[in-house]
């Protein structure tokens, strides 16, 4: 079986938001703020002269235990037998509980739809084709490695394996398939 | 910290609901009170109506929230239904509540006017007063059930630790009550009004009865309001944000205003001059408990809006 | 998960504080009801003697729990003094209890035995209505503080998310409440025995009185416990815990057995069977009543000790 | 100033144990287990063929924020100027409202002293000696790093600042100055 999971390396993230746009054309998502499958929020720590910045790129975490599966009344939200959280839109009345329940503020309301929307992983147009998520194949600096955790030789398997890469709010328990790599590259004279 | 998230999602028609839902919910268990404890069957019937409308406006208001009303049904029909929801648990509640609600009100004994008195007078449970208690007992665990669920919904979501907390529910069950015992005192005055002066004095009794309720409902609410808050100050962050938010920050005109002093204290110092004045010997007018529910309404609604603009949550904890 | 920890520091003898420091706290506010409200001085000076012995016993179990029990003062004048500390203000709410509680005692009109009686009878207040009834309504304030504070002593802490809950300092004054007015009744059925034939019923109404109030108290520390119960169902892991462990884990026995079942669902049963055959016009015995006191105490007593048994701790989440 | 901080890799931890013998030694702690001021818990992850050993030394965190000094009444629980945080074994009455507030589990009773007790980062007998903790002196592997978290040249500044080295609960908001690196040896064959 597979289990689709994504690292996030934010030493490589260099926040140009090409994932943002690769992911916008792919799944023609709104073109609104707020209304996006990924977004890269840059976040700013420490006082000068010891100041560090980061982009955080978030998606969808496709939670092994998913909360917005859980609150979900016509089963609209489920997981894949892949392990990939998706919307069945047409069962989707959008009372949009699940956006409420989403401790990771990965879904949205589609005006267009009618329903609510999210990441996908590209499940259907691509990785289902064999290729990589829009997001993935678009980063400039490789930050993003998608891959199958069930995969002992998949890079994903070992950087979660290896300790490196660890999920968000790993206290929630709702055991995310994105994780980080929290060390980030320092400039000079940091 | 800057990566703090606030909710706004759910505004102000699901406040509205989580209002109406509580408010019917606590009016029926009162009705059920006047109605078979009382035998009071006209201000029973006509608060339990009341009640179910106030719910049915509530599930109405849930309905316009929705992005496709007309696909409500699936909520009981999906092929994939999620029994485990809270919104199919709810749903649930809210049919049953109205089923039984209009069995109980059907089969009161009372005068209906003409037309719908002739429709439910052929109904076979019409005036059977086993069936209208049982009924009775029915509607009010749904309707406890209801306004008990109004709070769950929103107390079972980890998102925000300001919601994930034993005392949202309990904070908005004795809202409820609160909401619902003024509900009942309002039409309570309205019948009042228009009785015979022979009966008034019943009227004037029972608004003394609901005030001083409603007067121990507030100090509950009080209570829970004051260990709710301060306890989060200890905590988490997001919680502690959340505080922040209601008590000095930008929700703090709504909630400490609007809230805690229009919306209890006010009214409580009301009813409690009210009673205080009546134990002294007077036959005060109910013109103070009827200020003071008028108050404990918009504070209801308003509580329900702030709890909901309040939640508070962190996507990710700085690594250092 | 296998890094879970459970504390095992606190245990018995702070769980016998917490528990007569609210059933004190508790029982001086009904005996000031009595004392202000129902001119009934024999009983109200005996209940607030009464409270007042219980809190002091709790105190001395406090200390007993103490390394180093001699240098309790510390906590009044240590000179690196932590005024935040629940601890000092704990101790300090206990000490206005039990000063308001004396000043309070002393000054009700009573016939105290032979000698007592003339000493208090000596102190300028002795006697005074409006100084009695002010320093009443400081020791029940001071006393509703005393068993708030047991809850908020525990629910401040942010070790076991099961504690750090609003719902725990307001389930802890439900059941302050609740004992506090099963142990007046106590009181009052001791005194009753020994009254007067014709001063009977006076002491069979209050019985009736408290018994009722003990009901509804009982209902709503039964919601609060199903309400904190279930919402922890649904997390943290470490709550869950907590709730595996009193619902069917180790402490199952103690918590559905001993605190749900004999100490509150018994009770209220029992209670309920007593007003209803009083309302079926019967002049029923205080004995159910009796009973369910003696029930509610000893669950009131475990409660406490299986709260302070299921607080679980994670110190590290497993990084993958 | 200073402030003393730690970091512990737990790739190289062995699980010898010698960390406690020598704080034990060097502290006179009481000879009884949970009566300790670090000890070394295992840990296993994962189901056969897929198992995960790991030990996670622990010691007091010596929190930025600490909740046992929060809880203290008579000031016996403190952070010094330092930042490490100590007992007034005089001032202590012994409540142990410290020990259930510790999210760490790092306090224990000490019966002889009447008082509790706690990891010291053996401050009065080394550190201000100029030597480090005994924990650190013993540690076989190499995996305990001790020094000044406000000095950028010093080795826990660097693995703490790069991201490397993580708090333990964080969500508890108590900014431990212990740190760990999760990042695990593997055998071969992994």
């Amino acid at each position: 079986m597979t289990k689709y999971g994504m690292v996030i390396d934010l030493g490589s993230c260099l926040g140009c938001g090409a994932c943002i746009a690769a992911c916008d054309f792919e799944n023609q998502t709104p073109w609104e703020e707020g209304k996006r499958r990924t977004h890269v929020p840059e976040f700013i720590f420490g006082e000068y002269p010891n100041v560090e910045r980061l982009f955080v790129p978030r998606l969808c975490m496709h939670c092994e235990d998913p909360p917005c599966v859980a609150v979900c009344p016509t089963g609209a939200s489920y997981k894949n037998e892949d392990g990939v959280v998706l919307v069945r839109y047409d069962m989707c009345i959008g009372c949009k509980y699940c956006v409420v329940a989403c401790p990771y503020n990965a879904r949205y309301v589609d005006e267009r739809k009618h329903a609510i929307d999210k990441c996908t992983f590209c499940y259907n147009n691509r990785v289902s084709q064999g290729r990589e998520p829009a997001c993935v194949e678009s980063c400039v600096g490789g930050a993003r490695i998608f891959g199958d955790l069930e995969d002992p030789n998949s890079e994903v398997y070992k950087l979660i394996h290896s300790g490196e890469a660890v999920p968000l709010r790993a206290d929630l328990g709702t055991h995310p398939k994105v994780r980080y790599i929290f060390r980030r590259k320092k400039r000079e004279g940091d | 910290m800057m990566n703090l998230l606030i909710q706004h999602i759910w505004g102000v028609y699901i406040a509205i609901y989580l209002f109406l839902g509580g408010m019917g919910g606590g009016g029926m268990v009162v009705s059920y009170y006047f109605c078979c404890r009382r035998n009071d069957n006209k201000l029973a019937v006509i608060s339990a109506i009341t009640s179910l409308i106030i719910v049915i406006i509530g599930v109405l208001f849930l309905m316009l929230d929705l992005e496709k009303p007309e696909k409500f049904y699936l909520v009981f029909v999906s092929p994939h239904l999620n029994p485990h929801s809270m919104i199919f648990i709810g749903s649930s509640i809210l049919t049953s509540f109205i089923t039984f609600g209009l069995l109980f009100v059907t089969a009161i004994e009372f005068k209906w006017p003409s037309f719908l008195g002739k429709i439910i007078s052929l109904l076979p449970w019409y005036g059977n007063r086993s069936f209208t208690s049982a009924m009775g007992i029915l509607a009010s665990i749904a309707g406890f059930l209801t306004a008990f669920y109004t709070g769950v919904l929103i107390g079972v979501l980890k998102s925000a630790p300001f919601w994930h907390t034993p005392a949202l529910p309990l904070l908005f069950v004795a809202s409820a009550f609160s909401t619902g015992v003024v509900g009942v005192l309002l039409v309570n005055e309205t019948i009042g009004i228009m009785a015979p002066k022979s009966e008034r004095h019943k009227y004037q009794e029972y608004c003394s009865i609901l005030g001083e309720w409603d007067a121990i409902l507030i100090s509950i609410e009080l209570l829970i309001i004051f260990t709710y808050i301060f306890l989060f100050t200890y905590g988490p962050e997001e919680a502690e944000a959340s505080v922040y938010l209601l008590t000095t920050g930008s929700l703090a005109p709504w909630f400490m205003g609007g809230v805690v002093t229009m919306g209890l204290a006010i009214p409580f110092l009301l009813e409690y001059w009210h009673i205080f004045s009546e134990s002294r010997g007077g036959k005060p007018s109910c013109a103070l408990p009827i200020i003071a529910a008028i108050l404990v309404i918009i504070g209801g609604l308003i509580l329900r809006y702030v709890v909901l603009s309040s939640g508070v949550m962190t996507i990710f904890l700085p690594p250092s």
